[in-house]
This record gives structure tokens, C-alpha cells and sequence, in this order.
């Protein structure tokens, strides 16, 4: 990130390592209070990125996450290389983040409701969806089925990861179908989008749940910035893409504060925990 | 049903094809030579190549086109409607590309609209409703990447239209005319079988798109389409497509007529053995051809052996074929 | 109608008893010769409005039509009055007409497909729907589901009549329960729109069909006209409002020519026909 | 459940009330005093009645509003989301007015248009996927009328709506606070107990658009809407709604907080009654409630007797009230 400073100090004032300025309100913060407060701006509320484990941290009741398939990496069904082999690509990112691919699946408790919980990375190669993204969503899915507990996934990707073709598309097909199965048995699934999330991750799954929550300011759209403004040429109106402009366009339930996420999943997986218990009402 | 139902290589228990039904390509040896992958992206491009309605037009009898959404438009990228195949009905569903400028530009160039898979999905429910074999057919270059289609919900209406599929309890065949692009191809790829013409592609993204990511230039297009392997012969040997409708010689554009008699064929063949296929073991076996997607390592973890009488196996059975 | 003249004719050459003008193309027609035309302009092609009877005589397979609930008249739940007693003028468009109501139903074939069918008059009341509308469209699908039948309707109204007031409006709910089962029980519904409809038949059974077609040129909205440009007093588009337009928005699947009509809708039914024979998908 | 659970004159067998619950108005007579028609029209029109989110506020706890039809808007016309009564969780959805001219700017004067309809549709299928009572507030005068409702679909929306709340298969109680209008209401409308505030009011069209059609002038409006029958207890005596709530003696707007504390004694007992029905007993109730409609003549035809075990006595045996 580029620093712009404020008037009057110096750039050595301000190491990058121990300071990030906030791209909304320009204050410079220092970086572990940034952490302490879920890397949001002290000031304007300004949400930045959060890595998955510091996220599962946040939403899940303290304790209670238990990983699950974490072993899961990626082969090379195409055998590709641009610049450099794919594997050597999914090497380097697992050596810069210590994570094995970009997602992170287990199950927890949220407000007491069990859950199964399914959190992306951005860090990891953009939160790019490749079969390792597919099948831990796909386990957790039907895992949820099958111990009847709600499913929550939190959306932070670029899309689909073009270094798996066609076999990244197919994720989709197949998290949907278990995605389907999970509807039937009416179980809830609470979909949470943060910055950002765009292409086959928000055109299948984040786009899909019985409750869609985005963070303030999180870029949500189908197409990359590119191909939209390349492709077609039309100049774009100012918040298009962001979550404010998802809300009012009917796309999301609500966006909420990253400090109140927590109590406002488990609020609606507790209202929802009845059905599968009411046999009357069985279909 | 090809692979899943009879069982191949590419099913979980990795045994042998069954005899070849209807003249379709199941193995690429069994193809004379392979066009590169850039010849087969420019060959799934050309205008002249036979598009939906004119394969609809040659393949089935007394076609009456459904429109619109019930909600907003009727999305001319998008056609589809009710007709027979040998007598059968059938739901047809698909997307429909120009054969000229001004066509092209009345079809959005093939890029549906939320509102063309709004149509899409209520055919598809139409359908199921009165348990008629879906069949559709994939022409674009993807779903429409503008402000519109961001403004009225295109992720959300792809979204909706593969677990849509997912979950349709009537059989499914795809077949791929020429352009399967990425998630808006896959919007209607969800089926029991998937065919695709010998010369059609499909891909998670443009080749354009993704060299202008990976090569930082499309001009690096003809490069990325052959990493990203999305041939006809590349698709069936990762499984993505059951099988190959074979082109007439100098390709599909040369010969409509021969063309749409291939896909008659294969449709015939396919939705003879679908039909004979009861519900619940449909609706597995679909499942299971999509989950099975993926290559992955799991250190420490030993594969589950396989159940002794798995989903495609009880179909066998069933169907007695 | 008012008759335009063409140039050098005199009124007394075209006696309004034995010629209709056509609103469209200006064209004189002879009645019998529009009769025997279905009433469709041999010229130019314009859709002038037909009786139920005409209507039923045209759709089903011939000989096929046997009535039912024929003698259901309104009652007078209001006890309304405007400048005249409401009974008084049901009384008064029965005598007129011959009907009993604003709609005829019955079982029939049509090609050879059973139904059951009902068939709006605009000539009744403007169309509108009391309690007798509703009474005999809710038998009617009712009948369908006994006897697994597929339902035929066919609209022409101005909408709820208002001498019955909520009485009236609560006949949509009625109704659409009726069509709920309907649906559920997997038997088709065509409905098919002709000029007019307007207000509560449209916003109730008229935009609900498994297939919905509509005559040419007919005039389908929700507002009547005045309602619309006087409330909100915008300048409305030509062709506003028209099948054509409802057509290019995406709520009907095909305008069909009237003479058409019977072999469509048969070829639908037809294509419907084997759901409900096929145990293995029943759900 | 009033009326057609317990038996009422207004059911089919005509027998008694038993006694109210909940200090419901359920005979006209239990009213000391009847305004006209035209105060009840002006009373469900002020300005100040409380709203349908004001009476959220009051009546229900945690409340947590959801947005968007998930494809075109979100309508601020229509309101909705998930709140506790009395610990239960329920979904709730209304139409809402605005309290100033600014408000009802924003909220288009509790006029939705066909994405607001869409709103409260996917609202009750979430309702009925976890089997969350279902509680609506009637506030309109009547469906946008304007083109852009018309192009998107106003009357589908509108029958849409209707059709799955008459097949929903989860209790839902209707609660008219003012202005019911038309179709625009019944959207909201078809419910197991339908109750409204003692002067709210609930017609087939407004008094005004009444009288310009069959008395040619507007001007006559006080006049169509008496014999429209439009005020609380006309709806009572029709049956169109099973129970009034009733107001402070000043009316609904001098006392928001007694009018939400009347309405919500009425949800509680009417919720409580509710969910000891079995859901098939409550979809036959539902149904009957509504087909029951119509003053009718039939020559020559005699009604068909009662049959010995009536729907509402099933339920009332099940329930054991
Ligand atoms: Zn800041
Ligand atoms: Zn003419």
C-alpha cells in the first residue's frame, strides 16, 4: 500500500512495518491496534482485508473451532505453466501464508448453534476456487447434512483459479449440488461476503444463502474491474460493486459491522434451529 | 448415459468403456488427428458454425418457443421452448448467438442477461413439473459482464441456475455447440450427460481473459488456450465432457444438416437409456459426476474403499443395460 | 364504434347492423363475413373482441363441450347501490346477454386432451369478477384436480367487480388456492389473455399459467388507464400495455392468432400430458 | 384462530363464538359506538397512525431487518425480517408508509412496486423452509400503479404472492393496521386469522377511484365508500376478517404504545392457538377459509349436507381447545 502522509511528518515517522495508513480517512494507524480492533479503522470504521484464522477467531464462540480435512492440497489436473509450473505457484503460497490452499474448513459453535464453518483467504493466490476450495466446501457441506448443523461460509476471492480450467468451474457444480441437498433438508446456510468477492465464487455459493450478510465496503461483483470496464467500455457509477450498492440493488440482506458478526449469525442460526426439529411440518 | 451410468475409466472405480453408442467419441484415440487448441477455439467461434436454433430448427419437430422471464424481459441471448424428439416431448433450453452483425448485436452477441437465466430457470421448473428430459445447449462466449447485468444480478441468477439443475428431478442432457465460457456455459451444464460438438470448447475463462491475467497480454491467447486445455479432446480426457459428437469433415459450419443429424442421433441414444433410469438414482448419479471432480493429495488420509453397490451400479441394474 | 368513413362512401352504404369498421386498418367488413372470420379482420388481421360461446366453439375439439354450475348467480353481499340497486343490474346484463354471468365453464377435449375450461364475456358486466367468477373458476379447477383433468381459462375482464367489494376480492385468494393444488398435483394450467384484462384477474389467476399466451393487440395491464396516467400522471409509450409489450418484458410465452389457438393449446396439453402418469417421478 | 377453528356463525356449520381471547372485537355489537365509513377511511389514513416498523419496534424483540428480492431492488414499500414474540422467532413482513412527507417519499407512500412483492415472497419461503410463524402488516393504498410497476410486473407479482401464501405450509396471521388496498393488500393478506385495527380499513379499490368509475366523480367518494362496506366491522360482518383490534379511545395514532400492546396480546394468543395445529389441518383451514367466500344463488341445486367430521373440528380436536 502506498503511503500518502499527513502534513508536516516525515516518512520514517511512520515504518510500514509498525504503521498503515487507512485508505478511507487517510489516518495512520498503528498496527496492532489495528489487529486488536479486527483490522478495522480506529476512526472511520474503514474494514481491511482479515486473514482467515484471525476471522474464524472473531466469529466462532472461544474455543470451539476444531479444523477439519486440513491435510487437502492441490494436484495439477492440467499439468500448467505460465511463467512457472502451477505447483511450484501453490508451493510459494504455501510457504509465504503456512495455510495449504485458500480456505479453511472445520466445525465450531456460533452463540451455542453448531456449526460447520468454512472460511476463504484472500492472501492465498487471490481466494482463488480450485478443487481443493470445492471439495473442502463440498466435506463441509455434506458433513453439515449429515450431523445437521448449519453451514456458514465466509467469501474472499478473486474467483476461479484459472491454473485448474474447466476442473475449477466444475467446484461449482459440485458445492452447488451439495449446497442443494442441505436446502432440502432445511438446514441453514448463512453466506458472508467480505472484500472482495468476485467472478465463480460469487456466482455460485456467496451468492446463495438462506441469509447474505456483507462487510461495510466490500467489492462484490461478477466481473473483475477489467474484463467490466475493458470488455464493454461504459463508465460505471460511483459505489457500483460495493456492498452499499449490493444492498440497495436487493442482492444482500444486510451488511454488518465485522464486531457484530458473531452475535448476528448465531441470532439468526438460533431462529432458524427449530425446523429440523418440528416433525409436524416434515415434507 | 455414457461413463457414470455404465462405467469408465473416469468413474471412481476406473474400469473400461462399455461399447461406444450413437457413433460418439469416448476416447480421443478414437479421433483421426487433433486440431490445436487454438484452431478449435477459432473454429468454435466461427459465425457460420450451426447455432441453437438452427440445430433446434434441424433436430426436433414442431418447436414452439416459451419467452420471458416473468419478471423483467425476454432475453434474446437465451432461447428455448417445448418440442419433440422422435415423438417425445421435450423442454429445450439454450443460448443463442447471431449468425450475422445484425443478429449478433439483436442476440447480445450470445451473452445472456440475469434475465435470460431467469427464463432458463423457469423452463427448467417447467420441466419438472411435467417430467419432460431437459436438453440444453451451450454457445457463449460467458454471461454479459456489464453494469446491467451486475445491476439486476448475474452471479446470483448463474448461481441460482446451476443448483437449479443440480437439484431437477427430470433428466438432463448438455450438449456444447461451440462456446461453453465459463460460468455463464456452466448456468446450463448441469446434466446427466454432457455432449459437446468435437470442435467446441469450454473454459473457466476466455483465453484472451486469462492471458491478459497470467501472460499480462492477450496476445499470449493462442498460449493460454492450450494450457488451459479446452479442446474437445482435452475436455474428455478430464472428464468435463462424457463425450464427443463428431464434426463432419471439414467442420460443423460446413455442413448443418450433417451436423444436426449427429446431435439428433446422440440425443436419441442418450435419452432412450436417461429415460429408463428411475428418479432417485438420477438424481445420484448427478451428484456423484459432479462431486467426483477434482485432483487433489491428501497426505495421511487413505481413499474410503468403494461401496459394494454404488450409485452407478444400481442404475445398471435397473436400466439392464 | 364510431365509424371514419373512406374517402367518397356515405354513412348509409355501411348500415352499422350489417358493417363493422375495423379500428386498425380502417376496413369495412361485413359482419357475417368477421363472424365467419372469428372475428379477426380479413384485411389486416386486427382481433375484435368474442363472446364466450363464439370462443368455447372455437377452442374445444367439436361436440365436446358439456356446461356446468350454468345456473350460479350473484347474490348481493353488500346490499350495494349506486344509481341503481346492484341486483338490478346483474338483472339487467342478464336479460341483455343471456348469461347468467361474466363467465361459462364445462368440461371439454381439446385435442383430445380432457380439460376443463372457463371462458370470460367482457359483454357481461365488463368481464368483472364477483363471487360468481370466482365460485365457478375455483369448481372448475377443483373439478380439474378430481378428475385430473388440465384447465383451460381464457380472460377478458376490467377486473374485481366492485358491487361485491371485498366479496370480490376475496375470490383471488379463493381461486388461487384452488390453482395452488392444482399446481401441486402437477396438472397444467393454460391461461390464455384477451383484450381486455385488467386489475384483479390479472393480478391473480390470468398471470399464473404454466403457459400463458395472449391474442394479438390485446390490451393486458394492471391499472386500468385511467389509474395509471391519472395517479402518477407520467406520458405512457406507445404500445404500452399490449400483448407485444407484455410479450418483450417477459410475461407471456407466445402471442397466438386466434385461429391458431386450439391447435397450440393442444400441443401443449398434449406434451403435459404424460407427468401425471409416471409413477417413478412422483414426489 | 377465531372463527374457523373454534366455529363461528361465519364458518360453515354456523354455530356460536366461543368466548374471545385477547380482547378481540369479534361482533360488531361489542363496540360501543361505529364511526362512518368515511372517519374510518380518514382514521386508517392519518398520517400519525403508527407504522408497520413503529409497531415492530413496539411488539416484537430483536428485531432484525432483511433486504432485497435478490433481483432487481430492495423496496423500502415493503419491510421485513426475522424478530422474537414473546422468545419464538417469527418472520415478519409489512408494508410500510412514511410518518413525514420526507418518509413517504423514500417509501413511495406504502405503495410497493412488483420487487417489493418479490421481497415478501422470498421472506415467506424462508418462513416456511424453518417453519417460522409468518406475521404480515397491511398498510397501502393499493400496488404502484405507474409504468414502471406495469414493465416489471406488477399484476405477476402481485398473483404470485397470493399463490404462495395460499399454499405456505407455516401459520400466518394478517394484521391490516390501516389502509388495506386492493391487491396490493391481498398480496400480504391470505393468512390463517386475518385481524385488523379497529378502524383500519380494507377494499376491492379506493372510495375515490370507486366513485370516479360508477358515480363519475370523485367528489362522491364519502358516498362509495359506505356502500363499499370497507370499515372494521363491516369486514367483521362480511367475514373478511375474523377479529378487530381494538384502539384507544382517541384512535390508533394518540397511543402508539397501547395500540402495539393491544396488537401484540392478539398475535400471542393467536400464535399460541396456531402452532398446536398440525400443518395439513392448517393448510385444509386455510384453504376452506378463503374458498368459503361468496354470496351465491344456485337453482335447483341444494347444498350438500355438512360432512361428519369437519375440517375445524379436526383441528380443534388436535388442538384441544
Ligand atoms: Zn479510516
Ligand atoms: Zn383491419
Amino acid at each position: 500500500m502506498r503511503l500518502r502522509m499527513p502534513f508536516g511528518r516525515k516518512p520514517n515517522e511512520f515504518p510500514s512495518h509498525l504503521w498503515t495508513q487507512c485508505p478511507s480517512c487517510n489516518e495512520m494507524l498503528f498496527n496492532k491496534q489495528l489487529a486488536r480492533n479486527l483490522n478495522v479503522c480506529t476512526k472511520c470504521e474503514h474494514h481491511f482485508r482479515l486473514g482467515a484464522r484471525e476471522r474464524i477467531e472473531l466469529l466462532v464462540d472461544k474455543g470451539s473451532f476444531h479444523e477439519q480435512d486440513a491435510a487437502l492440497t492441490s494436484g495439477d489436473p492440467l499439468g500448467f505453466t505460465d511463467s512457472k509450473p502451477y505447483p511450484e505457484r501453490v508451493a510459494a503460497a504455501q510457504t509465504k501464508s503456512g495455510e495449504k490452499d485458500a480456505i479453511i474448513t472445520g466445525e465450531a459453535t456460533i452463540g451455542d448453534n453448531p456449526v460447520i464453518l468454512a472460511v476463504m483467504d484472500f492472501e492465498f493466490m487471490g481466494g482463488s476456487m480450485g478443487a481443493v476450495v470445492g471439495e473442502k466446501i463440498t466435506r463441509a457441506a455434506e458433513r453439515a447434512l449429515a450431523e445437521r448443523r448449519a453451514l456458514v461460509i465466509v467469501s474472499a476471492s478473486g474467483g476461479a483459479r484459472m491454473q485448474e480450467g474447466t476442473i475449477a468451474l466444475m467446484q461449482m457444480a459440485k458445492i452447488l449440488g451439495a449446497l442443494a441437498r442441505l436446502d432440502q433438508a432445511r438446514l441453514p446456510y448463512v453466506s458472508v461476503i467480505t472484500d472482495p468477492t468476485t467472478g465463480g465464487v460469487l456466482a455460485s455459493y456467496a451468492s446463495l444463502g438462506d441469509i447474505i450478510v456483507a462487510e461495510p465496503g466490500a467489492l462484490i461483483r461478477f466481473s473483475g474491474e477489467r474484463v467490466t470496464s475493458g470488455t464493454v467500455g461504459e463508465k460505471l457509477p460511483t459505489g457500483f460493486g460495493k456492498a452499499e450498492f449490493l444492498l440497495e440493488r436487493g442482492f444482500l440482506d444486510q451488511i454488518v459491522p465485522r464486531p457484530q458478526l458473531r452475535e448476528r449469525i448465531g441470532f439468526f442460526l438460533t431462529a432458524f434451529r427449530a425446523a429440523s426439529q418440528d416433525l409436524r411440518w416434515s415434507l | 448415459m455414457l461413463d457414470r451410468i455404465t462405467g469408465t475409466k473416469r468413474t471412481v472405480e476406473g474400469n473400461g468403456h462399455l461399447p461406444v453408442d450413437a457413433n460418439l467419441i469416448t476416447e480421443p484415440a478414437q479421433l483421426v488427428s487433433r486440431v490445436s487448441a487454438w484452431e478449435a477455439v477459432q473454429a468454435a467461434r466461427n459465425i457460420q458454425r450451426p447455432h441453437t436454433l438452427d440445430v433446434i430448427g434441424r433436430v426436433f419437430d414442431r418447436f414452439n418457443e416459451l419467452h420471458g422471464d416473468r419478471g423483467f424481459r425476454d432475453d434474446p441471448a437465451i432461447v428455448g421452448g417445448i418440442a419433440d424428439l422422435d415423438g417425445r416431448p421435450v423442454v429445450i433450453v439454450g443460448e443463442q448467438k447471431g449468425a450475422s452483425t445484425e443478429e449478433n448485436i439483436a442476440r447480445n452477441f450470445g451473452m445472456p442477461h440475469p434475465e435470460g437465466y431467469r427464463k432458463a430457470m423457469r423452463l427448467y421448473r417447467l420441466a419438472e413439473k411435467f417430467h419432460l428430459p431437459l436438453i440444453t445447449f451451450i454457445d457463449t462466449p460467458g454471461a454479459y459482464p456489464g453494469p446491467e447485468g451486475e445491476e439486476r444480478g448475474q452471479a446470483e441468477a448463474i448461481a441460482q441456475s446451476i443448483l437449479l439443475m443440480a437439484r431437477l428431478q427430470t433428466p438432463i442432457i448438455v450438449v456444447i455447440l461451440g462456446e461453453g465460457g465459463s460460468g455463464g456455459a456452466l448456468a446450463l451444464g448441469v446434466g446427466d450427460v454432457v455432449l459437446a460438438l468435437q470442435n467446441a470448447i469450454y473454459s473457466v475463462i476466455s483465453p484472451e481473459g486469462c492471458a491478459a491475467i497470467l501472460w499480462r497480454s492477450p496476445a499470449e491467447a493462442e498460449r493460454a488456450a492450450k494450457a488451459m486445455r479446452l479442446s474437445g479432446p482435452d475436455l474428455l480426457e478430464l472428464g468435463v465432457v462424457d463425450a464427443l459428437i463428431p464434426e463432419p469433415p471439414g467442420g460443423a459450419h460446413t455442413d448443418h444438416a450433417a451436423t444436426a443429424a449427429a446431435i439428433r442421433t446422440a440425443l436419441a441414444a442418450q435419452l432412450a437409456k436417461l429415460e429408463r433410469v428411475p428418479a432417485a438414482d438420477l438424481m445420484s448419479a448427478r451428484y456423484e459426476r459432479f462431486r467426483a471432480f477434482g485432483a487433489l493429495e491428501e497426505p495421511g488420509v487413505t481413499a474410503p474403499p468403494p461401496a459394494p453397490d454404488s450409485w452407478w451400479r444400481r442404475i445398471v441394474k435397473r436400466a439392464g443395460s
